[in-house]
């Protein structure tokens, strides 16, 4: 049985009640067990930060869906000054899953977008549980273009589970709609940072992937597929999603060792969700630099540098 | 639909076969149409490019089936045929899986790229063979596409890519993933130059081909009945449970919500791609 | 009552019908009147010759719409070699009341795009009646920036009662789709020559007259809105259509006055249908022609003289 | 909606009226409010930007006073003014109604075209009133958008032009549909700048004026509740003899599917406006 929740902080937090218990229970016993208890803290605070350091593919998985991991919404607040968002693809409708506007970061104003996962079945039911349709690919690259016109650096925030299976998708042309962003952002005359902070799901996120420097928050993941499907189209067996999560090599340090991410923003054992400040100020000072950074190249040399990099993920053998 | 399209393998001859032999004229074959049941021989099939004369129902094509339907004869040179897919994740099977795909094609991978002539105008044409585990894009996919883009710009002819594929090579995790982003870029350098690009979805186009490369041309033809769509059937039943309609992500349904230019049907199709061309001379194109 | 349907044929066969039958009388009544008939018929056929050189706006807005006129698929058909249609917006839907595709015009490669009307009940449904949704304009936006890509002219045929005003053509941005095709027709960098075949009713129509070149075939009309509309909403009463039809000044001969449209192509005595090869084989000669001259111009200097043109259309009093 | 928007004449004195009096604060004015029936003294409409204390119910502006809600005290500089209609197709009536507009509204046209500061920044301002004949695009109307855009791209600075229209300016024929092709052109070559254009629909804005420069806009503001379409509802109720949606062709229904970027009630119109032109300071605005 393929475990379904991250629920490593429950048994934790069973673990710490019954120290408590044991610790009320040798002080109404009059024990002074003082240092042995402190060592003993220790040592399961340790542990517990060591799992986070070593968590398995497949709990990364679990952790960067968590439900109460950060939104974009969240980091976009938090991290962006004056920010507006804007809606509509001009065509069809405005997709809530898909969120995008303009704002400033350190004063200035750049061009932002991502995607929308809600908090509860409400918020989600609303979001489309951060899955997009068309009109949502078509708002991204209609706002790409403003932020090229303008002249403004664009940041994209990437947590999906991917672009949304359904018949009205397909009617509206999904696959059209998500390859034109990809073609379009990787000439997009304007520096493009993008961040995967929670789920990273197939060409749906890669929509919002393409750009200069690819981020990724320590417990989040991007991967060709979701581990259950590959699980079930390959091995015919959904159950073993959580071996599968492995052989993809989709966490923040696979995707960083095959050459795909830059940069990896660490999160506070837990996870985001544990010190969300602390984890968008982290996220805020790094925007900032890449930004500075990639502003102070040559716009030539810029779009040179993304198609190079573009050109030359995969690897084969040429006889 | 996926079924009826890579339910035919019986129709590939692997030597020693019966499939084999009968293709080779030894047997005289009664093949049943998959969509009307009419009863035809290997030889009829083949006279008629592989449709149905009963029903018009397009059988799946090789990759050098494709190319001989649409390229002038012996016109074609390969390039790029000594690419060859590496396990670069030691994913488990994946090399089995690759092994069993070559021998079974005798193909190196799913896309097989060069330069031809189509009615004596020079064209770059790569030809998808969806026998190569469901004609997948991995890296050396995504590299063919890129290389043949780039020499259909270095050329300045135009491209023609014919997609059949099942999405993107899972066993190569990311890297495969990011061949959509590779090609999407190519291909806007080479729109850029003002050149032809046409597209040909057959069946099935889905996934990371479909929402990449195979979206992005100027002109893009369907084959009759052909599959073609972002998420495959199976998932969205699973995700909507719903009955689908009657013809969804069929060519047909793609045509009428405004996807594609036209439905092409085989034995017509190297007579549109010529005027195609024709119409597109002059200018940038040759 | 305002006649809704061109009649004069109808009376005229009458007319015709009864000389018949005078002429047999006469014959059976071994009368001579052999010369005096000769007249007669001269006479007569004069009489309709100047009244089809004479009709009112209103007669002529009734002929544009007549259910015989041949329609724009006819014209390109006839007009053009090696038709390829093209389909679809790539985003929603294909419109069959907007038809666009490529093809050849004595060995020049144009992309060609019009409304389409339907001969009868059957094919009007198909089409529309010729009144295109946003995916029709979104087509011809498509179609026109790919005009472009391959530098190729466009010609447009123009034959429409409007824009279709439904609810989904408002739910998918009927003004918006317009105001693009508009905008981008502006400045497109290849020439563009426009034809009103028949009707040119109100924005629907307009979108595919912005052009180098605007010929009207003689017959045809172009209006800013239909007579009715405007009768009913300036004078609160429709049924002096007859009346608005002269005060809206929409005829060939008025839109030329206005110094709006450049040419007129003459139709046959009684209209298009009358004798369709005839009046192709004019519009393909003009056409033609046309390209010629506007191939001949240096495009920096083509695209100045349309925008002059556009900028100047208008009159006002300045104090 | 066309009811509520145009039934409000009262709210506009014409000197020596009831109103008059009352605006001028000779008469305590009772205004009923055509959305919610609450009673509202003009004063207290007039502190509120003439929305609904209860409801929100947004209050048809005069051009005038829309320039004094955006625009910085004493910064609105008009230009174009002496632009006045002429009856060019010698159209039975026109001239009789261009006379009872101009004297109902003190204004020469239906659109007010000036230079101002908003926040302090430097735009071109445009406002349409929908007094003057419906603010129909004529001749007049045309011009003085296209001297707006050209102005604003001689000085390299923001354009808003605020709409609100029945269409085009039927009295004029063809030359007023023609306005709709030639704004447009005029807009083509303002973008070609990158400079900025927003766009504000207000009740209503239809027909030629939404088919052209006001949607053309990078940014497109809607006021809440207004009417915003290419045809107009009766035409559509004839055309289809159903029953319309409840929200059909307002504000909101418009932001619902995808035409609009926000919609901005008054209060905080010209908050929103000042935040926009910031974040588009640099580049080439100014
Ligand atoms: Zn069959
Ligand atoms: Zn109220």
């Amino acid at each position: 049985m393929v475990k379904r929740h991250f629920d490593y902080e429950e048994k934790y937090r069973n673990l710490q009640g019954k120290f408590e218990e044991l610790q009320e229970l040798s002080r109404s016993l009059q024990f002074d067990l003082t240092d042995e208890f402190k060592l003993l803290e220790e040592k399961m605070k340790d542990i517990r930060v060591n799992k986070y350091q070593n968590l398995t593919a497949w709990e990364k998985i679990l952790l960067s869906r968590h439900s109460e991991r950060p939104t974009v919404r969240d980091y976009i607040e938090f991290i962006f000054d004056d920010w507006i968002e804007m809606h509509g693809d001009r065509c069809y409708g405005d997709d809530r899953a898909m969120i995008g506007g303009i704002a400033s970061i350190k004063g200035i104003p750049v061009t932002v977008l991502g995607h929308q996962k809600g908090r509860g079945t409400n918020e989600n039911l609303h979001t489309n549980f951060g899955m997009p349709h068309p009109e949502g690919y078509r708002k991204v690259e209609r706002l790409i273009l403003q932020a090229e016109k303008f002249n403004r650096p664009v940041m994209t925030l990437v947590d999906t589970p991917g672009a949304y299976p359904g018949v009205g998708a397909e009617e509206r042309g999904q696959a059209g709609a998500i390859a034109r962003v990809l073609m379009t952002l990787s000439s997009l005359k304007v520096p493009i940072i993008a961040v995967v902070t929670g789920e990273g799901g197939s060409g749906g996120a890669l929509a919002l992937a393409v750009s200069d420097r690819l981020l990724m928050l320590s417990n989040s993941v991007f991967s060709v597929a979701s581990a259950e499907a590959c699980a079930s189209i390959i091995w015919k067996d959904a159950g073993r999603a959580e071996e599968m999560a492995s052989a993809l090599r989709l966490t923040a340090q696979d995707i960083k060792d095959l050459g795909i991410a830059d940069e990896i923003v660490e999160e506070p054992t837990g996870g985001a969700h544990k010190d969300f400040e602390n984890t968008a100020q982290n996220l805020q000072d790094r925007l900032d630099r890449n930004l500075q950074e990639l502003l102070a190249i040559e716009r030539h040399e810029l779009l040179q540098q993304r198609y190079t990099r573009l050109r030359h993920i995969g690897r084969f053998q040429e006889n | 639909m996926l079924k009826n399209a890579f339910g035919k393998q019986k129709l590939i001859p692997v030597p020693g076969s019966r499939e084999y032999m009968e293709s080779e004229g030894r047997i005289s074959a009664q093949e049943k149409c998959p969509s009307c049941s009419r009863r035809i021989s290997e030889l009829e099939l083949k006279e008629n490019h592989k449709v149905c004369p009963e029903c018009q129902y397009h059988y799946s094509m090789t990759a050098w089936e494709r190319i001989e339907l649409i390229a002038d004869d012996q016109s074609f040179q390969e390039f790029n045929s000594g690419l060859r897919s590496i396990n670069l994740l030691d994913f488990p099977g994946y090399n089995e899986k690759l092994t069993g795909a070559i021998s079974k094609t005798g193909l190196n991978e799913a896309l097989i790229t060069g330069q031809c002539t189509i009615g004596g105008y020079p064209a770059i044409l790569g030809t998808m063979d969806s026998r190569f585990m469901m004609a997948s894009m991995g890296s050396v996919v995504g590299e063919k596409v890129c290389r043949a883009i780039e020499k259909a710009a270095d050329l300045k002819i135009p491209l023609i890519l014919c997609a059949a594929s099942g999405g993107a090579r899972m066993q190569e995790g990311m890297l495969s993933l990011m061949q959509m982003a590779k090609t999407s870029a190519a291909l806007d350098k080479f729109h850029e130059q003002g050149l032809l690009y046409i597209s040909l979805l057959t069946n099935p186009t889905t996934g990371g081909v479909a929402a990449s490369f195979a979206s992005l041309a100027d002109i893009i033809l369907a084959e009759p009945g052909a599959l073609i769509g972002f998420a495959g059937p199976r998932v969205i039943k699973q995700t909507i449970s719903e009955i689908l309609p009657e013809d969804f992500q069929k060519a047909e349904f793609m045509l009428k919500h405004g996807m594609v230019d036209k439905i092409v049907s085989r034995p017509v199709l190297k007579d549109m791609v010529e005027r195609l061309l024709r119409l597109h001379l002059g200018g940038n194109n040759g």
